[in-house]
């Protein structure tokens, strides 16, 4: 009992996680029309900038590494990321307005390598950590109930905490306003929308730099769990049943999702696992979208599909 | 008009492995550079050249290709890489090129009756595991009955490596072996700790390589599952895997090819004719202290020495053909005196290959993470023979037979 | 003019209702067509003229009533079943191949009387071959009989509004329907080019007998040209009859016509 | 001036339902032909054949395959590479289960494998559509990678887990330098592509193309959508399948199962969309713009003599490769196929702006 | 109404000189089209299937380059400056505002959302509820069905919501492409009586490219006529519903009476008058 209570809780954490990489990818489909594939690369690189100049910064100041280093890095990161941002929007997005979302995608793709390549090469490609001071230990809960108690990672669910309020603060903004409404319209039909004096590039702006944002934080919390290196560009690959399955347009979907997802993944892992010698998560969770799309093909939460003549 | 040979260098500097690839990359140059610097193998200047295969197959092969008939003699590959391995060992008769592949590649291919071309120098998964369970036994006092050993695994065929071998030693000292796959790339393990902490194993045997390795340590920080029962391969053993863990890494053993842990004379040669005159390919002379730097320099050794040992029999001062530098391989002999002479003494034993043994020796030593930096543990162990050997022969048999391989006399 | 010898009843709609939500789209709407009669629907927008059609050629499931297609009953048809039976279609908000040339688009209405398969079509082995070509002879007669012929091999996504309308025509007149469903043919037309459209209506009409079942805001061309009118308004009939009859009808007036004409 | 259609007058509609309708078309094809089968393998060298000019040839079939699902009927798929995997494992394992199996039969199993694969995983796209149908067939990529690794069955056995293709011979015909071996490639995408092109331009494409292009349309014209969109999953699993055997067969030799990554399925897509979707000549430049730029951008840092390190070559790579893809979306996002064709165009009324 | 002429002595609000618009690189589609928009006026552009008249107001709003098109020769002015180089949201932001042909609706937003996107550039919120008020009062039937989803309303419907979100910028100038397309009778009128009522009220001026030739020359002042990428004829809008080539061409009446569409034989075409 115990040990199924921790593996679900494990699951809720690796699922808020996994949600936290979802949200950005939402965030920028809801916005603009636009699958961000360049949303690993963007963690990668916010990481990497912000551990770069979390270690630079105290050097240049002369001060120890610390709180106010970390911020400051993580001040020049978002203002890094906004440059990004805009850099995206002037050299490619607006250069695509109205076509079709495969071809954005693969723009995003191009924009992945061309991130992929430049971090590293300006910003080094060793290993680097993020010290933030998250919990590295776990906590025991329940210990009187059960031998050994339940046990529960801090810094996960601390990551958990973050990522909801991310999604509370996100999905307010969408639905309520103006500039909310403005972004859905936007990734209906570009033309549209600028036909009506929807600024697109302003917007796509915004929301790349939010979506920027969202990858740091992302960058911070798995950057600190796993080091900065190149492989962190991958846990976005983790983040994609979680959109689909929580519908690429829906905020609150990227959250259910990820829960879902984590939990589905841990409980198969470690039940059904060991029968067909394990490592089936990784499929399994595409396996538990593909059934919940089956049904619902937009998603649990996603803008239902429409085909009308 | 001076020789000169030719050393093709696969590296990955980029990609999900570059923080290991980068040292062991500049060790292989640096030691090139330092032999260049000494005047040469018997004054043939080695020439080398890095190709970057990001450790993808595809990438590798064509590295391979572009690199296997160089005019000046392509010396040997070592490929970094267990897939490019495979792809290109079925070429390297028809090409007749040589692939070195320390510690790493088809644990048979130390068969040299059946791998002509496949050199698996100092030794291959089998024997590090074999090095494991021995440290373990010594740690239990010689008995492993009614213990648990989990062996968590890349979920591909080099994490697989090691089973038939631990399969074997856990039917000898009966103890239970868990087998844990996590999947490429393994930024996620969550279940798999959980499934440790359920099963509380008594020890962890860890065949990981790139991000997995660091994970593997905060996931078994993060449920308490103590580090110092946790043996990683010499992959997972590097201080980019465990350095920003830090003191929560505190503990963590790693197997090392021989002794790459420690560092030798030939460090020094290293920093004082290369990096004080600021020709050293690391970005400073920090980047020499590390395992995978080191493991770098004895690679490229023993490619250079093939090489002499060629020219001793084929012609001193003489560019050597990929056949005659595959003749050097197999008849390497570098004793304790040549190590010494090399500056590779502490680091090295005693190596001697022949014809039907391509991996010449097999001994290892456990390091330990202190939080700072790898300590060297243990003792020398050598890999079991009684356990090894038949392996090696019953897996090379059994390849050559799915290849169609004639399997070589050697007598 | 000759006068037009209209037949029985082909196409027979009996209560049907549609319910989107709490939208009732259609409610209780009963009407037949006749063989070879031209039948129009006109109502104001919304309506529920396009959900009706929709109904017909079952991409909307009704949720309640039936409709009786030579004699045969059903309570909801499937897409491919109401082709095969002879029942084309034009779309009001264009539903084109966009990315398909003119010829492909037309083409693609004969698609259910092409027989080969996918081996023969890979090897392009005879028989394909000639189907082919035979098809493609008959798809030139639509493209002359329209006038697209320089528009051949334009992707339609290319083609101004009134011409992708005019495809759109092609392709359901590529299925040589017996019952020819069009959705505001003439909507972004200019009269000239509305006689035109009015001209091939008629001619097809005449020539192949094709029934045809017409949702037009044209009132000139609708009473010119139908022989029965049905009015829809907020998804009930209001009125059925005679071009005249309709006219005159105090309800339609109030609903649609308004007072101008 | 040169390149002018004026004359030529199609008298028939089987004429102008050619291949390539234009009489230089027909002859610049031909010459290109004669190209590549007479001229390349007298005058490339071993390093072209197996570096460039075989996984060149490979990877167009592949595109070629996944431009019929992508580019013609519509689905988008991330789980190329796995439709390749299954094709290369199950022509392997056709071959060392079956004692003297001939080679081509093993391929066409292959591809008969991907193909039944293909259609089980592109069942979900009768329901699902768009991106969720492309990340959805991520489950593909994933599942195969597991079960590649992890079956042993999958690899006969093999004692390494990485599974190696016999000496290739067809009739006799022993196929060991690099030249046949890309000629053989380069028969079997000559023949590949025929027959897809003429799939294309007959009722089969344009069902998938209209089920591409608006689906309630193509079905209330009675087209089936089960039928068309498994069709197309079935043609192009084929066709990568076999591209996935050769690749396994050909150009690797052997393989283990990350040779089949979702980095190829990636590339592969990418190769299409530069290229041109629904092309099959794009399919042919999006594979090479993809083998050859690399390899291009590989030697730029050479010519320029400058010192830089192999990391920062390869990171420039990464850019300049990026870069470029971004540049030629936003120059013609149809793909080269287009690019080509305007210029084909412009070319006709050549001296005349338009 | 008013006859001003766009030759008169005060500065057309818009005016485009002889400009040229290729797609795709090679599809040369206007020829060099010339045309002036007076301040308070209502143009309508004429002509059939494929003449340009949607290129032609997707180059004054700047509209092309979604489609891959460019203006390659010519200039667009606005009260006298090339706004050529402004994004559309400039435009919009200068008070020309388009409605495109083909609806456009943003189908995931509700017809009241869509409606309120179109305010984007507005701030003031007593002005934006006002404008709500005055689109529901000209399209009662929106209002009726403002929480539904745009996509899932009937394309009569989808032709309100677009030219009733164009207005809730409050614009200046309103180009409207077709905007009778799809509509009943009494709404066609009623577009039209609004187009008339805020030219006249609140002085928009307005650019119409129309098909229904008749309506279009009743309520406008000033007409173009194009025919293949170029204007084959202007005037005010009342000599050209009395001019005879008009007349029978896009008018139907040719010559005498109004025919019945029945009674047309011929639909081969008659040769046109090309420039
Ligand atoms: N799929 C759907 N979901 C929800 N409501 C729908 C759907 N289809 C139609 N409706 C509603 O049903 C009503 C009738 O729509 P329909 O398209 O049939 O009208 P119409 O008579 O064709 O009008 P118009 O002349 O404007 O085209 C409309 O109010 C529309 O909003
Ligand atoms: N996106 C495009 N790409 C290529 N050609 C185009 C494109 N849009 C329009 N054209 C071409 O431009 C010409 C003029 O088209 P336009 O849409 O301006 O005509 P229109 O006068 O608005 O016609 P309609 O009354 O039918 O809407 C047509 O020949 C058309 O083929
Ligand atoms: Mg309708
Ligand atoms: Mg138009």
């Amino acid at each position: 009992m115990a040990f199924f209570l921790e593996t679900l809780f494990g699951g809720l954490m690796v699922g808020t996680l996994y949600a936290l990489v979802a949200i950005g990818f939402v965030l920028i489909f809801k916005a603009s029309g636009v699958f961000n594939f360049a949303q690993g690369a963007m963690v990668l690189f916010s990481a990497l900038v912000m551990a770069r100049f979390a270690e630079w910064i105290p050097q240049w100041l002369g001060m120890e590494p610390g709180l106010v280093g970390n911020l400051l890095a993580i001040v020049v990161t978002l203002v890094g990321m906004v440059l990004v941002a805009w850099a995206i929007e002037r050299l490619a997005l607006r250069h695509l307005v109205n076509q079709e979302p495969i071809i954005l995608l693969m723009a995003t793709l191009g924009i992945a390598y061309l991130l992929d390549g430049f971090g590293p090469m300006v910003f080094g490609s060793e290993v680097y950590s993020i010290n933030v001071g998250m919990p590295k230990d776990p906590v025991f809960l329940m210990e009187s109930t059960f031998e050994g108690g339940v046990m529960i990672s801090l810094e996960d669910l601390m990551a958990a905490g973050i990522a909801a309020v991310m999604v509370a603060a996100l999905s307010i903004f969408f639905q309520k306003t103006k500039t909310g409404r403005a972004l859905r319209a936007v990734a209906d039909d570009h033309q549209a929308a600028q036909s009506i004096g929807i600024p697109l590039s302003r917007i796509w702006v915004i929301v790349w730099s939010v979506a920027g944002a969202v990858a740091l934080v992302v960058g911070v919390i798995w950057g600190s769990k796993l080091g900065v290196q190149y492989s962190l560009s991958l846990v976005a690959l983790k983040a994609l049943p979680v959109v689909i399955l929580g519908g690429l347009t829906s905020l609150p979907g990227a959250i259910i999702g990820g829960l879902i997802i984590g939990v589905g993944e841990k409980l198969s892992e470690v039940y059904i696992g060991p029968m067909v010698g394990g490592g089936i998560e990784t499929w399994f969770a595409y396996g538990l979208a593909l059934c919940f799309l089956l049904v619902r093909p937009q998603g649990l939460f996603g803008d239902k599909i429409i085909d009308r003549v | 008009q001076a020789q000169e040979q030719f050393m093709p260098l696969l590296v990955y500097r980029t990609g999900q492995f570059a923080p290991m690839g980068i040292p062991w990359a500049d060790g292989k140059q640096d030691y090139l550079k330092l032999v260049n610097a000494k005047g040469g193998v018997n004054g043939v200047k080695i020439t080398f050249e890095e190709c970057e295969t990001a450790y993808d197959t595809g990438k590798g092969v064509e590295c391979y290709e572009r690199m296997k008939n160089r005019p000046n003699g392509t010396a040997s590959f070592d490929t970094q890489s267990t897939g490019i391995t495979f792809a290109v060992s079925d070429k390297a008769p028809g090409d007749k090129a040589t692939i070195v592949t320390t510690g790493y590649g088809l644990s048979q291919s130390a068969d040299g009756r059946v791998f002509e071309w496949n050199f698996p120098l100092l030794g291959n998964y089998w024997t590090a595991a074999d090095s494991m369970i021995q440290d373990i036994l010594k740690k239990e006092k010689g008995s492993l009955k009614g213990k648990k050993i989990a062996l968590v695994y890349h979920d591909s065929p080099f994490g697989k490596e090691p089973m038939p071998l631990l399969e074997k030693r856990a039917a000898k000292e009966g103890f239970e072996l868990l087998k844990l796959p996590v999947t490429a790339p393994g930024v996620e393990q969550k279940s798999t700790w959980l499934q440790i902490r359920q099963q509380r194993p008594d020890y962890v045997l860890l065949w990981s390589a790139g991000v997995m390795t660091p994970t593997s340590i905060r996931e078994a920080q993060a449920t308490a599952y103590p580090r110092d029962k946790i043996y990683g391969i010499w992959w997972a053993g590097s201080e980019t895997d465990v350095q920003d863990i830090g003191a929560g890494a505190k503990g963590y053993n790693t197997v090392t090819i021989q002794n790459t842990a420690e560092f030798d004379k030939v460090h020094d040669e290293i920093k004082t004719m290369l990096y004080d005159k600021g020709q050293g390919t690391a970005r400073d002379v920090k980047g020499t202290r590390s395992i995978a730097y080191t493991r770098g320099v004895m690679i490229a050794m023993l490619q250079v020495e093939s090489i002499r040992t060629a020219q001793e029999k084929f012609g001193k001062g003489k560019t050597m053909t990929p056949e005659q530098v595959r003749w050097g391989l197999e008849n390497l002999n570098l004793t304790q005196e040549r190590l010494n002479e090399l500056g590779f003494g502490k680091i090295l034993r005693p190596i001697q290959t022949s014809c039907e043994n391509h991996m010449g020796t097999d001994w290892s030593r456990i390091a330990q993470w202190d939080g700072a930096k790898f300590n060297v543990v243990s003792d020398w162990y050598q890999a079991d023979k009684s356990m090894v050997d038949p392996l090696v022969k019953e897996y090379g048999e059994r390849y050559a037979k799915e290849k169609n391989i004639q399997i070589r006399d050697c007598k | 003019m000759s006068e037009k010898k209209i037949g029985d009843v082909i196409l027979d709609i009996q209560n049907i209702s549609l319910r989107f939500g709490g939208v009732k789209a259609l409610t209780d709407i009963s009407f037949n067509v006749r063989e070879h009669e031209i039948r129009s629907i006109i109502g104001p927008n919304g309506a529920g003229k396009s959900s009706m059609l929709n109904c017909i050629n079952g991409v909307y499931t009704p949720s309640e009533g039936s409709i009786t297609f030579r004699g045969q009953t059903f309570a909801h048809m499937n897409s491919r079943q109401v082709a095969e039976m002879g029942v084309a279609r034009t779309f009001q908000n264009l539903a084109l191949f966009k990315g398909m040339s003119v010829i492909d688009n037309i083409m693609t209405g004969r698609n259910l009387k092409m027989k080969c398969n996918l081996l023969q079509q890979a090897f392009h082995l005879g028989p394909a071959r000639r189907e082919e070509l035979a098809h493609r002879e008959f798809v030139e007669n639509i493209i002359d009989f329209l006038e697209i012929q320089a528009y051949r091999k334009t992707p339609v996504g290319q083609l101004p509004y009134g011409l992708q309308k005019r495809v759109d025509l092609g392709r359901a007149l590529a299925m040589e329907p017996q019952v020819l469903l069009l959705d505001e043919p003439m909507a972004g037309m200019n009269v000239e080019e509305k006689q035109d459209m009015c001209r091939f209506i008629l001619d097809v009409n005449d020539e192949f007998g094709t029934t045809i079942v017409l949702i037009e805001h044209d009132m000139g061309v609708v009473m010119d040209i139908s022989d029965r009118v049905v009015v829809l308004d907020y998804g009930k009939k209001i009125g059925d009859g005679a071009p005249d009859d309709v006219r005159n009808n105090e309800d339609v007036i109030r609903a649609y016509l308004g007072t101008t004409d | 001036m040169f390149y002018r259609e004026n004359g030529q007058f199609k008298t028939s509609y089987a004429a102008d339902q050619q291949i390539f309708t234009i009489a230089q078309d027909r002859y610049a094809i031909l010459g290109l032909l004669a190209i590549a089968f007479l001229v390349i393998p007298l005058v490339a060298s071993d390093y072209t054949f197996q570096a460039i000019l075989i996984p060149f040839v490979i990877m167009s079939l592949g595109a070629l395959g996944l431009n019929i699902l992508v580019g013609y009927c519509g689905q988008i798929s991330l789980g190329t590479a796995a439709f390749m995997a299954v094709g290369a494992y199950a022509a392997f394992n056709f071959q060392a289960r079956f004692e003297n199996m001939p080679l081509l039969i093993a391929l066409i199993g292959g591809g008969l494998c991907a193909m039944a694969v293909g259609v089980v995983f592109g069942l979900p796209s009768l329901r699902i559509r768009g991106l969720y149908l492309a990340v959805a067939t991520l489950a593909a990529q994933f599942f195969i990678d597991w079960i590649t690794t992890r079956a042993a069955w999958v690899t006969n056995n093999s004692s390494s887990g990485s599974v190696s293709a016999k000496a290739l011979e067809i009739l006799g015909w022993q196929i060991d330098t690099p030249m046949e071996k890309y000629l053989l490639c380069l028969a079997i995408l000559c023949v590949l592509a025929l027959g897809a092109k003429n799939l294309v331009r007959s009722s089969v494409g344009r069902e998938w193309m209209a089920m591409r292009d608006m689906d309630v349309a193509a079905s209330v014209i009675g087209i089936r959508p089960v039928y068309a969109k498994l069709s197309a999953f079935a043609v192009s699993s084929f066709i990568v399948g076999i591209a996935g055997a050769l690749w396994g067969f050909v150009h690797l030799g052997s393989w283990e199962p990350a040779a089949f990554g979702l980095n190829q399925s990636l590339q592969l897509l990418f190769m299409i969309i530069i290229g041109g979707l629904g092309s099959i000549v794009g399919s042919i430049f999006g594979a090479a713009f993809f083998v050859l730029l690399p390899l291009f951008l590989n030697q730029v840092p050479h010519w320029m003599g400058l010192p830089i390190s192999t990391a920062t070559a390869t990171y420039l790579e990464h850019m300049i490769f990026g870069a470029l893809i971004v540049f030629f979306l936003i120059v013609e996002p149809h793909g080269l196929a287009k690019l080509w064709a305007t210029a084909r165009q412009k070319l006709r009324v050549w001296p005349f702006p338009h | 109404m008013s006859t001003a002429t766009p030759a008169s002595t005060t500065q057309p609000l818009v005016e485009v000189n002889g400009i040229e618009v290729i797609y795709n690189h090679v599809i040369l589609v206007l020829k060099g089209v010339s045309l002036k928009v007076p301040e308070h006026g209502i143009v309508a552009l004429l002509g059939g299937n494929g003449a340009g008249k949607t290129t032609t107001l997707r180059a004054i709003s700047n509209l092309l380059k979604g489609e891959r098109g460019e203006v390659t020769k010519g200039s667009v002015m606005l009260e006298g400056k090339e706004i050529q180089n402004l994004s559309p949201a400039d435009l919009v932001k200068r008070g020309v505002v388009q409605v495109m042909e083909g609806r456009h609706c943003f189908a995931h937003l509700t017809i009241e959302e869509n409606l309120l996107t179109g305010s984007y550039t507005r701030t003031d919120k007593a002005e934006i509820a006002r404008n709500l008020e005055k689109v529901y009062n000209y399209f009662p039937r929106l209002k009726t069905r403002r929480t539904s989803q745009a996509a899932y309303t009937s394309g009569g419907e989808q032709q309100m919501c677009a030219i009733g979100r164009a207005l809730m910028s409050n614009p200046r100038m309103v180009l409207l492409d077709e905007p009778s397309m799809g509509l009943a009778p009494q709404i066609v009128e009623e577009v039209f009586n609004i187009v008339q009522d805020l030219n006249h009220k609140e002085k928009v001026t307005f650019m119409l490219a129309e098909q229904n030739t008749n309506m279009a020359l009743k309520y406008a002042d000033y007409g173009y006529i194009m025919e293949s990428g170029r204007i084959v004829m202007d005037g005010p809008a009342k000599e050209l519903a009395s001019n005879e080539d008009v007349k029978e061409f896009y008018l139907g009446v040719g010559g005498s009476e109004r025919k019945s569409f029945k009674d047309v034989k011929s639909y081969k075409r008659r040769k046109r008058w090309l420039a």
